[in-house]
């Protein structure tokens, strides 16, 4: 299945292939482009948010649209953008880089893919069905209760079956670390973005559940007059936010920590050396994430937790720092001595580093919960988060697009628009961002429709909003690099950045099962050992022999078309007997598939041997 | 390349400047300019933990610099492969161990200022304050002065005032920057924090966790007067007299039509027998209501714009409760008028500012 | 269904031998399982003890009779069940974690 | 390797649910869900302990629930844990029949816990007008016991799925593993239950 064989085929064969794909490959690609959709619709709101804050008491927007613009720009950019494209990106290079031929539920990766897709379409619809929710992404339970209309229930709906997907997505992932790791790939040979894609995943698993009980608890108190959050009935809307951010925090190291595997990747590939302090670097991730679990409070400090708690939560959120600096001094420790390469990748990697150093002492700031006062709920906290998220999380998306757009696609990203990308980008962020950490403490509270007059605030935002443009534009060129990258673009060979794990010792973009033999892995790095001290070929670790596949499958597609029209119907059964109707008949129809996929027998394929032989001579060949 | 960087430095440093003009934000609402206890326990914790991060920013970033000058590829050896270290323990450990350190000097005077914030042992010899946040307006209650004001909290400079916060709908935060930190306006219990002002002025409240529609226009004043100006005002407060106005005949129509329209049934003024401990009204108290700083959180206090809110208030204030009364202009210029004679006291925000 | 002919030799006596000794050892589980249900709902019937000494006391009993079900019916002692068991501390571990913000701090 | 799983004698593995890469996978896969399952149900316990005495003038705890019924209950869940530990016995001896039997046995036992439950329930709604909407405490109560009531559901329909399933094709290294999860879920279920009767209703009954 070459590159010339797909573009004989026709278009429609071509959508019914990633429709009923099981292939991790394509589910990465189609992950990457969902949460790249949502992540420039995402960025459309921002630009809204900005443009209404360029001027004090400005009347771009409504109020009742701000709210919904604000709402929906943190949870698109958080749920179904970043989250989406690092789930894409683990998809696309972790199996390939611990040596598998795919991930342990291939079916279960599709149907979480289609779920998040169609949770997020879902979404999205309320922008059309009467108003997007507006009580902010956190959707504090007493203002959330208080919102008349719709939105707030296409959140609950949207979320739940988004996050559905990414539960399947996080427990696919452990099982896949765990049982298939190929021969001779320990644990501690595995590469850095593995192993964050397993304690991410990890993350996901422990910290999903809280999110969904407390979605459900909403729903119930919002359409089935409950009293969770009721206080006239005794409920306690606290209890939302502790289970709110038992999800949130971990949340946030779930986006931060691939990343930091990426970043690990990127340095020690483009300083041609090993990553330094490996066995450090691992058990630091796995600190932040223990520790990740245990400062959730820290997002309540003003609530009134007493002081004990505030006390216990603030050193717990400080000590996190102790970890987060081990691996900041592990990277440049790594590019020390080295022979750095400074191509578009890197300039992600190496942005991210003061950037996200600032993240990280803003972070330590707010752990000082008396500080916290001040800062909570301001735009210091908004800087704070953005610093985190961008100059973390989305410096490492596009640090690992760039990595890896040749493995994916086969063609190199041209690396000047990269790097106009990266400086647009890099100054947008910074001038937005940067000047918000004042306007924070000189009095704008975050999720402010208008600011007034004779504040001295003025300045600050429209320098914001300035930098909000650059930004824009750096996302632009990026979108024209992709077109011009897939016409003009250079082909890539199987290792372009001289790699040092398994991705880069097979095809570029590899075969659809991945590995005719499966890679004996020798040490961290085993590429680079074996360009070093062998052949620079890996040596298989098993005969040749076939190769069990899974079957595609459209129930997966099916399926979560059946939960999307219950969740639509769910939501409007409160207000006409047709929802009733599409609530139980797409929940029987999403049964219906489950049945069926329990009831038919799916045993897969086999490749024959002889196939991969003749694979395995051409390659020789060229 | 080049030409990019430079711009890029050019315009940081542009920013640097605008920053410093900017300063640190407007008096009395800044929380960069401390004139309280509580905001200034902040702001020492801010200024520390800054002093520490920037040490530990310079050092990553003087390494950084290093590695960037001294490790990138040169001409002449593209090809160089380099030693391929695993690790270092006494490196490792030392940035470890110091970080530690930094962690713990940042550590203890936090927690010795989050007990000192909560210690509300003497609340009983103090101004005790009942405060109420509400869509999108707050309320407070001076318990032992059995006063009732919305808006506009005047308190005594140098004292310590005990405020007792919670909401009667959604979450709001109560903020007073330049002189305390933010405590959460919680619907199922009380959240009491103290302040304590060092300088006499009106001080800019706002809400900090998002509400609703006018979430940005919860505004209140704080009025920090002196001791004998406070005395003088509780005194003014507790014997107003509703029935007994200097009214002129305009207002007098004012309050007429205000008692046709059964504004009373949300807005009390107040006369002291009416008073109720922890009674919440159902729109904001209008005792003194001549005297605001502004009204209904941002607008300024003239006749033109009171006129306007009556007959148009939902554009003012978008989800405000206030209902729509269907006032002629002429009707809503009485009302107007009648409001803005009830002047109560004279300690009013504008003698303190003066 | 070739298997199914042979009724007599499904497993080899090796294994039917172990297997044996691992059901009466789960046998043995349910009835001390049982005999702790009893206990515990013997000492809330009677109403003699206090809430103070009897919560422990319950909650002791349920953790012994989840232990029971864990290793023995579940299996977690076995060969092979590093990973759960590992995953299913993880989820404890948060589960008491979360168990003890709603629990103490909700009452604050 | 071949398609054809069947056992025989003289191949059978000793845990053949984990013979098989797929096996093996499922395997931890349900283990890890269930360790996701873990935290799912502390949230509802953690719920439960908040909101317990805040019962808005309704009923109580004490007021509310009797002992025999929960004894009885929880007998029968116990019972169907052993069932199911039976079936999985016999699933390693090869001995397809009498690992139908125990499964039934079990989903029997699953249903008499349920048709108590919703009894349970009905006396609550009926007898003392105590539903989900009466107050804090009786959200918190239905939504903790209802979440464990919904996946006993879903273990029967699983169970009867899995059941009508592989009637007609013995045992094989294909469905081994299928019959292994659900019984791991089952014993889960039964894990649930033993907190709630404990954390519930006993000590719902001595405060």
């Amino acid at each position: 299945m070459g590159i010339a064989a797909t573009e004989k085929r026709s278009i429609g064969a071509f959508i019914w292939d990633y429709l009923t794909t099981v292939d991790h490959k394509k589910i990465g690609i189609l992950y990457i482009l969902g949460g790249g959709f949502f992540f420039l619709l995402g960025g459309l709101e921002a630009m809204v948010i900005r443009i209404q804050l360029i001027e004090p008491n400005n009347d771009f927007v409504s109020a009742q649209t701000f709210n919904e613009m604000l709402t929906m720009h943190g949870t698109t950019m958080i749920f179904l953008a970043a989250m989406p494209i690092i789930i894409g990106l683990m998809n696309v290079a972790m199996p390939l880089q611990i040596g598998a031929r795919d991930v342990a539920f291939p079916f279960l990766n599709a149907l979480g893919f289609w779920l998040f897709m169609f949770g997020g379409i879902l979404l999205n619809l309320s922008w059309f069905l009467g108003g997007a929710p507006d009580a902010g992404w956190t959707s504090y339970a007493s203002l959330a209760m208080d919102s008349p209309g719709h939105g707030v229930d296409f959140y609950i709906s949207g979320l739940q079956i988004a996050g559905a997907g990414t539960l399947m997505g996080g427990i696919n992932f452990i099982a896949t670390i765990v049982n298939m790791r190929g021969p001779g790939m320990t644990y501690l040979r595995m590469p850095m973005f593995a192993w964050a894609t397993l304690i991410t995943s990890i993350l996901i698993l422990f910290a999903f559940p809280a999110l969904t009980i407390n979605l459900f608890l909403l729903m119930f108190d919002r359409m089935f007059d409950t009293a969770f959050f009721n206080v006239n009935l005794g409920g306690n809307q606290v209890i939302y936010q502790h289970l709110f951010w038992i999800f949130g925090h971990p949340e946030v190291y779930i986006l931060i920590l691939p990343v930091f595997g990426i970043f690990s990747d990127v340095f020690s590939t483009f300083s041609k050396k090993r990553l330094f302090g490996y066995t450090a670097m691992v058990f630091a991730t796995m600190l932040i994430a223990f520790l990740g679990f245990m400062v959730w409070a820290h997002h309540m400090f003003t609530v009134g937790l007493g002081p004990v708690a505030n006390a216990i939560f603030a050193v717990g959120t400080m000590a996190i720092a102790v970890p987060t600096g081990i691996k900041i001094f592990n990277w440049l420790a790594t590019m020390w001595g080295g022979n750095i390469t400074i191509n578009a990748a890197m300039h992600w990697a190496l942005g991210f580093i003061p950037s996200f150093t600032i993240g990280g002492m803003t972070g330590v700031m707010l752990g000082s919960a008396v500080a916290d006062y001040q800062y909570h709920d301001t735009y210091f906290v908004v800087a704070h988060f953005h610093y985190v998220i961008i100059g973390g999380t989305v410096f490492g998306i596009f640090a690992g697009l760039h990595y890896w757009w040749p493995k994916m696609f086969g063609k190199i990203l041209n690396e000047t628009l990269g790097k106009i990308t990266f400086w647009l980008f890099f100054i947008g962020f910074h001038l937005t961002f940067m000047i918000q950490h004042f306007l924070g403490l000189m009095g704008m509270p975050r999720r402010y429709w208008v600011f007034l007059e004779g504040r001295e605030l003025d300045l600050g935002n429209f320098i914001s909003t300035i930098g909000a443009f650059f930004m824009a534009a750096g996302v632009i060129v990026f979108l024209y690099n992709i077109i011009h990258t897939a016409i003009k673009g250079e082909q890539a060979g199987a290792d372009p950045w001289d790699g040092r794990t398994l991705e880069w010792s097979i095809a570029s973009p590899p075969p659809y099962y991945n590995f005719e033999q499966l890679p004996l892995t020798r040490g961290l790095d085993p590429l680079w050992i074996e360009k070093t001290e062998g052949n620079g070929k890996i040596v298989p670790g098993e005969p040749l022999g076939d190769v069990h596949m899974p079957n595609g499958s459209i129930l997966p597609f099916l399926m979560s078309f059946g939960f999307f029209v219950a969740g639509l119907g769910f939501i409007y059964q409160v207000d006409h007997w047709l929802g009733y109707i599409a609530l139980y008949g797409g929940m029987a129809f999403a049964i219906g598939c489950m049945i069926v996929r329990s009831l038919k027998d799916d045993h897969g394929y086999y490749i024959p041997k002889e196939e991969l032989e003749e694979a395995l001579v051409e390659r020789e060949a060229d | 390349m080049k030409r990019l960087l430079g711009k890029t430095k050019l315009l940081f440093l542009l920013s640097f400047i605008v920053l410093l003009l900017a300063g640190c934000g407007q008096e009395n609402l800044t929380a960069l300019i401390p004139k309280g206890y509580g905001a200034d326990s902040s702001f020492y914790l801010i200024v520390l933990t800054t002093i520490v991060m920037t040490f530990v920013f310079l050092a990553v970033i003087i390494i950084y610099s290093i590695v960037l000058i001294r490790f990138r590829k040169k001409k002449g050896r593209e090809d160089y492969i380099p030693k391929q270290v695993e690790g270092n323990k006494t490196l490792e450990t030392v940035w470890t161990i110091i970080p530690i350190i930094l962690v713990l000097i940042m550590a203890v005077p936090t927690v010795l200022a989050t007990f000192d914030l909560a210690d509300a042992s003497d609340a009983d010899e103090h101004i005790n304050i009942h405060v109420t946040g509400k869509q999108f307006w707050w309320h407070f209650d001076y318990e032992k002065e059995q006063i009732h004001t919305s808006q506009d909290l005047y308190i005594p400079v140098n004292t310590k005032v005990y405020l007792h916060v919670k909401s009667d709908d959604v979450l709001h935060s109560f903020w007073i920057p330049s002189l305390h930190g933010k405590i959460d306006a919680n619907p199922e219990n009380v959240n009491t924090i103290f302040i304590e002002a060092w300088e006499e002025g009106v001080y800019q409240g706002l809400c900090a966790e998002l509400c609703g529609l006018s979430h940005s226009l919860m505004d209140f004043k704080v009025i920090v007067v002196s001791e004998e100006d406070y005395d003088q005002w509780v005194q003014d407060m507790q014997s107003v007299n509703v029935d007994d106005e200097s009214l002129d005949a305009v207002a007098q129509d004012g309050k007429a039509l205000f008692e046709e329209n059964n504004c009373m049934n949300c807005h009390a003024i107040g006369s002291p027998a009416d008073y109720a401990p922890g009674r919440v009204p159902v729109g904001p108290d209008l005792t003194n209501f001549g005297n605001r700083d502004k009204f209904a959180g941002v607008l300024e206090p003239t006749k033109e714009n009171l006129v306007e809110w009556l007959i148009n208030n939902e554009e003012l204030k978008p989800g405000n409760h206030m209902k729509n009364m269907d006032l002629t202009e002429d009707e809503a210029g009485k009302i107007a008028e009648y409001l803005m004679q009830l002047k109560h006291s004279d300690v009013t925000p504008e003698s303190v500012k003066d | 269904m070739v298997n199914q002919a042979n009724t007599e030799e499904k497993v080899n006596a090796y294994e039917q031998e172990r297997n044996k000794e691992e059901m009466k050892k789960q046998v043995i589980s349910f009835a001390l399982m049982i005999v702790l249900t009893l206990i515990s709902f013997g000492l809330v019937a009677s109403g003699h003890l206090e809430s103070i000494f009897a919560i422990p006391i319950l909650l002791m009993m349920a953790i012994i009779q989840v232990g029971f079900q864990f290793y023995y019916f579940m299996h977690l002692k076995d060969k092979g069940h590093g990973m759960p068991a590992t995953l299913i501390y993880g989820g404890v571990w948060a589960a008491l974690l979360t168990l003890a913000g709603l629990g103490v701090i909700s009452w604050w | 390797m071949s398609i054809d799983h069947s056992l025989f004698p003289e191949t059978m593995p000793s845990n053949p649910e984990r013979a098989t890469l797929e096996g093996k996978n499922k395997f931890m896969g349900l283990w890890f869900f269930l360790g996701g399952e873990t935290v799912l149900f502390a949230c509802l316990f953690g719920i439960y302990i908040a909101l317990k005495n805040s019962t808005a003038g309704g009923p109580s705890s004490t007021d509310l629930f009797g002992l025999e019924l929960v004894f009885f209950m929880t007998v029968l869940l116990l019972s169907s844990s052993l069932t199911s530990v039976y079936a999985m016995y016999h699933m390693r001896n090869n001995d397809f029949k009498k690992m139908m039997l125990w499964l039934g046995i079990t989903g029997l036992l699953g249903i008499g816990f349920l048709a108590c439950e919703i009894y349970e329930f009905a006396h609550y709604i009926i007898d003392y007008d105590f539903t989900f909407r009466s107050s804090a405490f009786g959200s918190a109560f239905y939504a903790l016991v209802g979440f464990h009531g919904g996946h006993v559901i879903f273990g029967i329909s699983w169970l009867i799925v899995l059941m009508i399933r592989n009637a007609r094709r013995g045992l094989n290294l294909y469905n081994a593993p299928k019959f292994n999860t659900f019984s791991l879920y089952w014993h889960f279920i039964d894990v649930v239950w033993v907190f709630v009767f404990t954390v519930v209703y006993l000590m719902g009954m001595v405060s």
